[in-house]
């Protein structure tokens, strides 16, 4: 039992002793959740110092002869961060989580939950083969369908669970069949392996294409890109935490971190290549003019998670891109990834002070229903416009760093570079709006009134992810896990027109909302996110229902009644026929036999004659 | 010879024919004796003398008796309907004309049938109750047997059936 | 000698019930019995491997053919050996003391009989045997639906089972004969299924007279395992099966057809199933997709439970229709798991039964904080039931989706059939999610008739999970037991 | 003198007319009486086999012919005695020997 097993493994415990023995002790079992999530952090801490972290073990899953399907852990490259992100924020919202659902009914439930969300995020950080990394993939959809659905009893929350976990079958539906195809092509499901043939030999393009577009689904799916972005913003009916963690910092990003352990794949798929860069770049799009419009502050954020999401996507979608013979491989990718280890910070710093926000106003979410909260919320404020800041790209939060690597890398693609700039203007101005609306000018309801300074154990982790979204930018918090030079670094003008874009939504956000006291300029085609959900409804009804629907009327219809039924009746008419043949009239029976008599008779003259 | 057979050929048609004609089940029984004697007349013929003889104690004595003692014991006299049923008759004829035509066609076929009677050989001309004794008891012995417990089940059987349906035989049945 | 007990066992106790003993007692001290013996071969099995028929008997019965009454398990039955007495257990232990109407005898032989059956036919070493068993088995079915269903048209649908099942098994037969006829002379007669193999793989039929046994053979065996279109059987009886035959013959029966197929038809026949690929890769398909969607539209939780065990079979000849052991050792797998989880989900199907007036899945809702435990594990059983990983049903499907593209430079027939399949894995998420959603949550607790904590039994449920997660966290456990 | 034929033939006339008996009559009782003509002709034919059976006109050697007649006599006796008890049976309880009025077994 390796160090790195016991860190895979600890969550899992923790979730089934919570689960099965802990059930009726709430509070022992957010102690022993929370517990196992430091000692993971403490443990990785340690692991990530070692030298050696090629083979970390190896566990035989699935063997059948020659086939086998390993359960094997692999640490390497952009991996430490990300186990890094995963255990520390991780660490930090079990701790937010034991003041904000102090008074929960159902806390050992969520605590076994957010254990087993460790469990399957960690398992996918340490996945050396596609395999186990599905295996894990679908995991965190379980641990994030039973976190949404925690307040099962709200219709709402039970819906958004449901939508989730469908949404992602649906991604996940197209990442195995791209495991699928790569296995059937190579013949194995590992890393290194599928890289080291790959290098070696030839393989058809066309299929690389399709495999690697099909598992770009799964990413589409978990990181909610269009168009299945539906089920993330849904997804805020869950805990506050838990947007924080799974939905904005790492199952979000896991599609992400995904994309950058098949980038040797992607490198030769110049066509999935480039969807994946489209597919990032509208969403990103789409989803900052969504979030423009919103009322809820976890749903503004959420959507603020999709665009920045899409980014990420877009940033490593560039890894397709060969410029003269050099593919951009990994310096895409690595920018990509930059984005997911600042926005990891920023963004639960901001769920958690939305978190923090809600709680103190006593489960108000709409923003016009707040304002002023900089009086009695100083600190929690304050982290919060520090993460703003960091999202928008400021100078010099790390957030600045991450977008003008991403930047950097899309100069390659005028048009994509255009999207993007455009994107970070409504950052901005969508922050900044929230921002003044929420901390600025007067309260605007009772709850809002009301409001004071959350508890200690909440604060520590708002502060120490506040020391994250400062300094993750800066080259010693990335120094050991990637190389610097392979991040690409802005250059000439790029970084002061960005900045530029930067402070122009801030102020023109600040300008156009200052002072208002319910949303000034309704658009309601944004606020009504497109007409999404409502089209996707309509489609739902149409494919799927409706031709269940009829599926079931022609298998009660036509296969049990006309062929089965029919069948029977059959049988029975015949039978009622002959029935009628049993006269009982003893006189028609000779006859019948008198005939029979005289045919037996012909039969056997004609056959001997 | 040829004549004799004629004879008790058309006796036992002819009287054969009136059992199922006569309306009187009185009659048809009288009529089924005589048909039953010209039977024995040719089984004599065919020098069967001891089925002969058996044919008209059986028949004719006990089981003609029983007949006309059961039509006495009903007292039926003639069937209900004066009328013919001209559906079962139809029947009837369709089935005798298509069997005699078979009957015609089969025999007409059967060489082996074509060959005339020659007297019967004078050493075994009264052995015949000898013959059949010995063969009942040696190879039939346990038909025989079998046979027996036959006939006595059938005489329980009668002897339950005919029982009157009274208070002690409603239980059992 | 032990294989032989574990298929008196049952017989035994049923007649002991017949002749008077205490009914559901003896039932149960039967299957408990069964299910140590059913432990005590796996335990064997996995020391020795799953490759060889080990605790062979045989008691000789005709010479010349030669008809032998015998058992013996390889990896493969042994696997449905413990599937079975797994399922009975639980299925007699659940059953409660009387019958709704007061009467014992039949209600717990029954599940015996049935239970035998099975085991007679997984362990039978002779092909006579492995039909004449099946056949045994579906008389108590018939009897059960038919006398202690639920529902108004009980009867009919006994009668539609029986039917139905009964052209199966004739259809069946008339392969079974054809393959004898075909593979035996007069001097070397024999019904052994090892023997017959064996001739096969010598005599190597031709490629014609192999298509023309394999239809028959496989639509029949397809019929018991309710292949499409021949399905409309399985969900109307199921829903009105008392519950322990339903999870008998859900669980346990129809794996016979599948097991027939792996044991019979594909060895003996290989060039039989090539001819017929299409048609079998078509028929699964319409499983999996097409009942799949009509149990979309299912209004009632029995009916839905009923066609999602139709369609999870689509995945059993999914394996199947693999051609290598990867696929059929996963369809093997899947036997296992879906029997365990469907047995699962009925088991808890019935308890829901108790305590609604109905099951109309519009008319319930927020059951969860009024039977927490229920609600508990009918999450695992539908998360199991639509594979998730750590249950068993998870590692089968991979394993026949690794096993349909094993090797598969390009995308052919199997391959787009097992891309087509996989939505099945969505649509499965589908009708279970929404059954849960409706069942156990949302705000209003509707449908709740009464809450009685004696009728609850734990252990049955608890066993059937704990299985199917230790088979899902270490396939190894079942898989190592199968030839490969 | 005859010939096997004729014999046959004058068999097979017996046993149709009794066949238009059964078929014909609806008094229960004559049936009877038409099923022991059926009988009695088939007990001809066996006769008359046996008399020609030892070829070119000469009876059988062995006996068994006659046996087999023997015991369907007997068998036909036991029959008309059951029979016509199950006839008074059924007179008492229905009052008739007509056929056209017994229907009870009809499907």
């Amino acid at each position: 039992m390796t160090t790195a097993f016991i860190i895979l493994l600890l969550p899992l415990v923790a979730a089934a002793s919570n689960l099965f023995l802990l059930r009726k002790k709430a509070n022992l079992s957010a102690y022993v959740s929370t517990l196992s999530a430091a000692i993971c952090l403490v443990l990785t801490l340690g692991l990530i110092r070692q030298s050696d972290l090629k083979d970390l073990g190896s566990f035989n899953w699935i063997k059948i002869a020659d086939f086998e399907l390993n359960i094997g852990i692999e640490l390497q490259g952009l991996g430490l961060g990300m186990i890094l992100v995963v255990t520390l924020i991780g660490f930090l919202i079990h701790l937010f989580s034991l003041g904000y659902m102090r008074e929960d009914a159902g806390k050992a439930r969520y605590f076994s939950g957010l254990s087993l969300f460790m469990f399957s995020m960690t398992g996918i950080v340490f996945a050396d083969n596609l395999a186990m990394m599905f295996i894990f993939w679908e995991l965190v959809g379980v641990s994030s369908y039973l976190l949404i659905g925690h307040w099962y009893h709200k219709n709402t929350a039970a819906e958004a669970a449901k939508k989730a976990f469908f949404v992602n079958r649906i991604g996940d539906f197209g990442f195995m069949i791209g495991i699928l195809l790569i296995w059937g092509a190579f013949g194995s499901v590992n890393f290194v392996e599928i890289e080291e043939l790959l290098r070696n030999g030839k393989y058809d393009a066309g299929l690389l294409n399709w495999s690697v577009f099909c598992i770009f689904c799964g990413a589409i799916g978990k990181s909610a890109q269009v168009p299945l972005h539906v089920w993330l913003p849904d997804a805020m009916e869950g805990p506050t935490p838990v947007s924080a963690l799974i939905h904005a910092a790492t199952m979000v990003a896991a599609g992400v971190f995904m994309l950058t352990k098949v980038l040797f794949l992607i490198q030769v798929a110049p066509t999935a290549a480039s969807v994946i860069q489209y597919v990032g770049a509208i969403t990103a799009l789409i989803a900052a003019l969504m979030a423009t419009q919103q009322n809820d502050i976890k749903k503004i954020l959420a959507y603020s998670t999709l665009s920045q999401l899409g980014y990420m996507i877009m940033a490593v979608g560039f890894a397709g891109l060969w410029i003269g013979g050099e593919s951009l491989g990994e310096s895409a990718s690595n920018a990509g990834f930059f984005h997911l280890y600042t926005h990891a910070f920023f963004k639960a710093l901001l769920f958690l002070g939305s978190g923090a926000i809600i709680y103190a106003c006593h489960h108000e979410q709409n923003i016009w229903k707040m304002g002023g909260l900089i009086g009695p919320m100083k600190i929690t404020s304050i982290t919060f416009l520090i993460a703003t800041a960091a999202l928008a790209g400021i100078y010099p939060l790390s957030g600045f760093y991450s977008k003008d690597a991403i930047m950097t890398v899309a100069l390659n693609k005028p048009i994509l570079l255009v999207i993007g700039s455009f994107v970070a203007f409504l950052t901005a101005f969508y922050m900044t709006r929230l921002c003044v609306v929420v901390f600025f000018g007067k309260a605007r309801s009772w709850s809002a009134e009301e409001a004071k300074e959350v508890p200690l154990l909440m604060l520590v982790p708002l502060l120490v992810l506040t020391i994250g979204a400062i300094f993750a930018g800066q080259t010693f918090s990335y120094s050991w896990f990637v190389d610097p030079k392979k991040i690409p670094h802005p250059e000439g003008v790029l970084p002061f027109i960005l900045t530029a874009i930067g402070v122009a939504g801030i102020v023109s956000g600040f300008f156009l909302y200052r002072g208002r006291d319910q949303e000034p300029y309704p658009v309601q085609v944004l606020a009504k996110k497109f007409y999404l959900d409502e089209i996707y409804i309509i489609l739902v009804r149409i494919f799927q229902d409706a031709v269940a629907w009829v599926a079931k009327q022609i298998d009660e219809l036509l296969i049990d009644k006309l062929l089965v039924r029919g069948g029977a009746r059959l049988v029975t008419e015949i039978g009622s026929m002959l029935r009628g043949m049993q006269s009982g009239n003893l006189q028609g029976y000779a006859f019948l036999f008198g005939v029979g008599v005289i045919l037996v008779l012909y039969i056997i003259n004609a056959a001997i004659g | 010879m040829s004549l004799l057979f004629y004879i008790f050929s058309g006796l036992m048609l002819g009287f054969g024919t009136m059992v199922i004609v006569c309306r009187n089940p009185l009659s048809s029984a009288l009529c089924l004796v005589i048909s039953f004697l010209g039977l024995a007349a040719l089984f004599v013929t065919l020098n069967a003398y001891f089925i002969s003889v058996i044919q008209v104690l059986v028949y004719t004595g006990a089981v003609m008796v029983l007949f006309l003692f059961i039509i006495m014991l009903l007292d039926i006299r003639e069937e209900k309907s004066k009328d013919w049923n001209f559906l079962a008759v139809g029947g009837g004829v369709v089935v005798l004309f298509g069997f005699v035509v078979q009957l015609i066609s089969v025999l007409g076929g059967y060489e082996d049938g074509k060959q005339k009677m020659v007297p019967f050989p004078e050493d075994l001309s009264h052995e015949d109750v000898k013959m059949i004794g010995a063969e009942i008891f040696t190879n039939y012995n346990f038909h025989l047997q079998v046979l027996g417990v036959l006939l006595l089940v059938a005489t329980i059987g009668v002897v339950v059936l005919s029982r009157r349906q009274g208070k002690e035989g409603s239980e059992n049945n | 000698m032990i294989i032989d007990l574990i298929v008196l066992i049952p017989i035994i106790a049923a007649l002991a019930i017949g002749l008077g003993a205490e009914g559901r007692k003896t039932a149960l001290g039967a299957a408990g019995a069964n299910l140590i013996l059913g432990v005590i071969v796996i335990g064997e099995l996995m020391r020795r491997g799953g490759e060889e028929l080990i605790f062979e008997t045989s008691t000789v019965i005709l010479e010349n053919p030669k008809l032998t009454l015998g058992f013996a398990v390889d990896g493969m039955s042994g696997v449905l050996v413990l599937l079975t007495v797994i399922v009975t257990f639980c299925a007699v232990y659940i059953s409660p003391e009387k019958a709704p109407d007061g009467r014992v005898k039949l209600y717990h032989i029954s599940p015996l009989l049935i239970s035998a059956g099975a085991l007679g036919a997984f362990c039978s070493t002779d092909l006579f045997f492995l039909f004449a068993f099946h056949e045994l088995a579906l008389i108590p079915t018939f009897l059960m639906i038919g006398i202690y269903g639920h529902g108004r048209e009980r009867l009919a649908i006994a009668w539609k089972i029986t039917i139905y099942l009964g052209v199966g098994s004739l259809v069946l037969l008339g392969g079974l004969i054809a393959l004898y006829s075909n593979l035996t002379s007069d001097g070397f007669a024999t019904f052994k299924i090892a023997e017959l193999t064996a001739i096969a793989e010598t005599m190597q039929l031709d490629q014609e007279v192999q298509k023309w046994i394999f239809l028959p053979l496989f639509l029949g065996f397809g019929i018991l395992v309710s292949l499409f279109p021949f399905h409309s059987w399985a969900a109307p009886a199921y829903a009105s099966a008392p519950t322990s035959v339903a999870m008998l013959h859900a669980g346990v029966l129809k794996k016979f057809g599948l097991y027939g197929i792996l044991r019979v038809a594909m060895p003996m026949l290989p060039k039989g199933f090539e001819a017929w690929e299409g048609l079998i890769l078509v028929l699964l398909l319409g499983n999996i997709i097409y009942v799949g969607l009509v149990t979309i539209s299912q209004r009632h939780l029995d009916r839905m439970l009923g066609n999602s065990s139709v369609m999870h079979m689509g995945y059993a000849f999914l394996g199947i229709a693999c051609v290598n052991h990867i696929g059929w050792n996963g369809a093997v797998l899947m036997m296992f798991a879906h029997g365990l989880s469907i047995a699962l989900l009925f088991a808890l199907c019935g308890s829901l039964r108790e305590r609604l007036n109905t099951l109309e899945l519009s008319e319930i809702g927020g059951l969860t904080s009024k039977v927490p435990f229920l609600a508990v594990s009918f999450g695992f059983a539908a998360f199991a039931s639509i594979g998730l990983p750590g249950f068993a049903n998870f590692a089968s499907e991979v394993t026949i989706l690794f096993g349909a593209f094993n090797g598969a430079g390009e995308v052919g027939n199997l391959q787009k059939a097992a891309i087509l399949a996989l939505w099945g894995v969505v649509i499965s998420a589908v009708y279970m999610l929404r059954a849960y959603r409706n069942i156990f949550q949302g705000d209003s607790t509707r449908g709740l008739t009464l809450v009685r904590r004696d009728s609850l039994n734990k252990i049955p449920i608890i066993l059937m999970i704990a299985v199917l997660l230790l088979t899902g966290f270490f396939p190894n456990l079942i898989l190592s037991m199968l030839p490969s | 003198m005859p010939t096997l034929n004729e014999y046959l033939l004058m068999g097979g006339l017996l046993f149709v007319i009794g066949l238009c008996g059964v078929i014909i009559r609806s008094n229960i009782i004559v049936i009877l009486m038409s099923l022991e003509m059926m009988l009695s002709a088939a007990n001809l034919t066996l006769v008359a086999f046996w008399r020609f059976g030892g070829g070119e006109g000469l009876p059988a050697h062995s006996y068994n012919a006659q046996v087999m007649v023997f015991f369907v006599i007997t068998v036909a006796a036991a029959e008309v005695a059951v029979g016509l008890a199950i006839i008074v049976a059924l007179f008492r309880s229905r009052q008739t020997v007509e056929v056209e009025e017994l229907r009870s077994m009809k499907g």
